[in-house]
């Protein structure tokens, strides 16, 4: 872990219409396990804390992150231009896990595909993809992938399955009987209550990226917990212990 | 070279800057960017008698210059943090000073007289900001008296120096630290966070009422350590909003011995080195011999 | 088109916006810009029975998203206010609140019993932040008994609805609202600024102290808001860094029905008509028939 | 008086090493009398308050001011960019008074000559300057006045007079005695001091521009008041009873 200064290189609407932003950095990140995130110090003084993204793509000194523009801070991201300077505290957290005996499932909501992205790349022709998105043009984002099945949902039902990926999934998953499947998702809160609600019954491993508010990042100020069913211990940091979790620790 | 190192409770540290209490984890969370040892000393979380699980989320907000937690006093609890935390600053020889609260006045109690002295606690830091569950909910530190009664309850229970952390939230914080100081308090940390809540205007809801804290924070907390420090004669320990080493000066300048740094490690967890160079550099740089010097300069 | 009309204390006011004391001078100041009558009504400066110098400078210091100020309440006094300002309010048919204090109960009392009522008097407005010789200092608006006792008074002096504006530095604002409502208050204004210092590090002194007003403010000024409108039913008037209409849109979802600017003015003196047309746009913009129907909705 | 939004299109050390901001308005300041200022928005968010200076030119949409950088507001100013949008509110305050049949004695202490300057544009071959500078060079701020005649003292005896300005002009001042000889003055408040020291004696007319910290600028908040002889009235505002006072008004 370290806290790199770098200097924004790209910062535009990419292909499906979420952005990227590319910072070039002082010193290489280092070596990140898929599932980790940076937080980023955004150029602009009126952002207070720092916010947290997935890490999208890093090679030597550059890294990417994809994002969506939701309020105050991604807002004055997408208005930060090239040169503006930045810094990058990471690779932060505890990414995914992966058995090489399993058979890797890859589930993804929208921005979520950021979160699973490295393990996507890292998996090659061992992982499959199912990918929901609500627009069919929004199913670019994963063209540059390459070796990894891709199975896809919208929810406009413009292109492959119409309807959640959650849903698509199910439809699948009898395909991997006997074949050890475990699931690695990432997406919004909705996506993991409906995945906790189709594996349950078969109780197949599950690891999920939860996403929560944070302040510092690294385990100091205890503001970005998840609840846990484990009783003695209800909340633990997604930005420390986390931010993948069993999908059967957490209590959704 | 001037000398940042300063006597406090009877022992040396190193320098007068620490965490701020639970915004630096247990200590061990920031070893990857740097070690508590370059610290005078380390503030724990807040610790309480028996593990607590603090709040639900959303439990931190941004303000324009600050930020507002509503944390909850997570904590694993005194006798896992010398179990589980202890070994680690006693093989960095790192000072501690144990922050801790109760939600009664025997919770205060048991907590003091459950630390046992060691060379490396320089003084427990009390909490009044915890809302008392006896009496309702208002916390410990806002009633004069209220304050002098359990400070003196809590100074019965332990030979360890004992510092009172007061809140901001109260009519005359110098009658509250005059109360602690006769209480039998060896010293004060001022301020803790203030009361606030948010709107969140889309959603027509208030997310979170927490404490405020970051350079919001610091105006507020400046008069404190200024009328504190003039009105009772133990060492005060600022914090409030120090984000650099001009904000770490004026605090020195209001009559404060040490400083806490809290929220602005969130937005730079280099800080705490940062000003500890940078208060060395200004001693130079103004041929100043000892930080001691400027403590409570600004005093008429 | 939605509406920004309010009626607060039997009066109908064209809109909920008004300026806090003691930052639009008499009124005629902003004369060359626009007109006192943009406002729902006019705050006075804080008057008091004698005219009142007030304090030397330094009285304004700037802060990072604040202001403090040492004005020291400098007024030409009730009787001149009214003989020399007042027919210029009359003459443009502005209502008007009139913000005043005094030095001791007395004072407050004849303040409050020399002002005789008018179709133009909303309200008056008592400042309880007022520091009471003879009792050492301390400010009225901090003990909970000494609220209610004063308001009581005052209520007895007048048939004026009284307002009483309130300081946070207590130690639970919720329970002095309370009082002021028992005592008689038909509303409460929240909050006036919060005492603060500021060190100048280059010449090693403490050039001011004073109050924090301005952004620095708010999310302290909304919690007031929030739990002082819940616990009692009179109307709130909310002020305390407000600088655009999502600024007052959260006070209004807090529970304030009308607000007050007063900082923002002097970093842009179009601040209140920006926040008024802001306002209307907002409404119409959310289909929303009347201002009022999102005071409180963030109560739960 | 308006709130003018402007752009800066100049903002540099000129002669005499003071920095000159010009800033083209999108409407004219209007008629401004000699003394008056403006409440500068400084475009850098951490500087919250306006700040004020004096009115050092105003032609058309053209606006100048001479400043020095003394502090955060100034420094910020110092850094601003070309293009840089500023808001102007102006022009505000009582200036000076000029009656026609006195001799204008005009005397400015370093960047006091920037509240003088439009006085002795207008006042022309009626109006004699007496300058104090530090350093020689510092007088070439002088350098475009023409008309006026010139007296300059410099405190490191470079050029001109030896010594501050204020014992430059009593040497001079018998020279108006019978001439109906006003005093116009503008400097630190030391200079300020000494002027009332020399002048008492003879008790001539003197209009002095004084400095104090604001918040408002427009009379709004009474964060500016200067204290007078007056005990019925002793704090009067700079901004709008001011920036200029009879000397013999104040209480210093
Ligand atoms: C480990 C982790 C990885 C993430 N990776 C990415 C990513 O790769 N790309 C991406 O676009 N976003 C990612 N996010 C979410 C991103 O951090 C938030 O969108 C961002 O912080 C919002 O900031 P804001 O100021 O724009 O929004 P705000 O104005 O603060 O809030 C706007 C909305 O966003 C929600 N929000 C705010 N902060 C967070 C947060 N930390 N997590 C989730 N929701 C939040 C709020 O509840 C609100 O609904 C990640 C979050 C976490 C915790
Ligand atoms: C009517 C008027 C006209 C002025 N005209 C000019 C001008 O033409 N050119 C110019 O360079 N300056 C002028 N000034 C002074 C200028 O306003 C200050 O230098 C400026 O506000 C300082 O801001 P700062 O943030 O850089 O300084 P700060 O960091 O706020 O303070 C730095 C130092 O400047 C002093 N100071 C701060 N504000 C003022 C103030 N309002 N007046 C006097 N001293 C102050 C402080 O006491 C301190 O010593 C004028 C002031 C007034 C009142
Ligand atoms: C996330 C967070 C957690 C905190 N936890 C505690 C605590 O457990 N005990 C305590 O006394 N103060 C606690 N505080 C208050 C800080 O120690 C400090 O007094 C306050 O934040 C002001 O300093 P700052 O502005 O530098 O953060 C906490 C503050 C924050 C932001
Ligand atoms: C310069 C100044 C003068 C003030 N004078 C008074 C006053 O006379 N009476 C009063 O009740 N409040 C006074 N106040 C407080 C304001 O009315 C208001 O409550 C406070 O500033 C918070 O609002 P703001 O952040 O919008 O300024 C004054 C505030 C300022 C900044
Ligand atoms: S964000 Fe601070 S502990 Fe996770
Ligand atoms: S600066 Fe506000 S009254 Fe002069």
């Amino acid at each position: 872990m370290d806290d790199i200064p770098g200097k924004i290189v790209g910062n535009t609407i990419g292909a499906g219409g979420f952005r990227r932003l590319i910072v070039r950095l002082e010193r290489p990140l280092g070596r990140v396990t898929p599932g980790q995130f940076i937080m980023l110090k955004i150029p602009e003084r009126e952002v207070f804390l720092r916010r947290p993204f997935s890490i999208y793509d890093s090679r030597g000194k550059t890294l990417t992150v994809m994002y969506r523009v939701v309020g105050k801070g991604t807002d004055a991201l997408a208005a930060a231009a090239a040169k503006a300077p930045v810094m990058v505290l990471g690779p932060l957290g505890r990414g995914f896990t992966v058995n090489k005996k399993n058979t890797c499932l890859v589930v993804a909501g929208g921005i979520g595909f950021a979160g699973v992205r490295m393990l996507l790349k890292r998996l090659g022709e061992r992982g499959t993809l199912f990918l929901g998105v609500t627009t069919g043009d929004e199913l670019k984002i994963a063209e540059d992938l390459e070796g990894s099945r891709l199975l896809t949902a919208t929810l406009d039902g413009s292109r492959g399955f119409a309807g959640d990926v959650v849903s698509l999934l199910g439809r699948h998953l009898d395909e991997y009987r006997g074949k050890s499947p475990e699931v690695f998702a990432c997406g919004p809160s909705g996506m993991v209550k409906s995945l906790r609600k189709l594996l349950e019954p078969s109780g197949i491993p599950c690891q999920v990226s939860v996403e929560e508010r944070m302040a510092c990042g690294m385990g100091l100020c205890f503001g970005c917990v998840v609840a846990m069913k484990d009783e003695t211990n209800p909340y633990k940091r997604v930005c420390k212990e986390g931010p993948v979790f069993s999908l059967w620790d957490l209590s959704l | 070279m001037g000398s940042l190192a300063v006597e406090l409770f009877g022992k040396r540290l190193k320098n007068p800057v620490m965490n701020a209490s639970g915004t630096l984890g247990y200590g061990v969370e920031i070893e990857p960017l740097w070690g508590v040892e370059t610290m005078g000393a380390y503030v724990t979380k807040g610790l309480s008698i028996k593990p607590h699980h603090g709040n639900p989320t959303p439990r931190v907000w941004e303000e324009r210059y600050g930020m507002i937690n509503s944390i909850g006093l997570q904590n694993v609890g005194i006798e896992r943090f010398f179990s589980h935390y202890f070994p680690f600053f006693e093989e960095k020889k790192c000072p501690i000073i144990v922050n801790f609260f109760g939600f009664s006045e025997e919770e205060y109690v048991s907590c003091a007289a459950g630390i046992r002295p060691h060379d490396l606690i320089v003084a427990l830091e009390m909490n009044l900001s915890c809302p008392n569950i006896k009496k309702g909910g208002i916390s410990f530190g806002k009633e004069a008296s209220a304050v002098h009664a359990i400070v003196r309850s809590v100074r019965e229970a332990t030979r360890i120096p004992l510092i009172a952390k007061l809140t901001p939230e109260v009519k005359n914080i110098a009658e509250i630290a005059r109360a602690a100081y006769e209480g039998g308090a060896d010293g004060l940390t001022l301020i803790n966070t203030m009361p606030a809540a948010v709107v969140d205007i889309g959603r027509r809801k208030v997310p979170l009422k927490g404490g405020l804290s970051g350079p919001i924070l610091k105006p507020v907390a400046v008069r404190a350590v200024h009328e504190c420090s003039k009105e009772v004669p133990i060492p005060v320990i600022g914090a409030g909003g120090i984000m650099d080493t001009q904000d770490a000066l004026a605090f020195f300048m209001a009559g404060a011995r040490a400083i806490q740094i809290g929220t602005a490690t969130f937005v730079d967890p280099f800080t705490m080195p940062k000003i500890i160079a940078g208060l060395e550099s200004w001693l130079d740089d103004n041929g100043c011999a000892d930080i001691s010097a400027i403590v409570g300069i600004t005093h008429e």
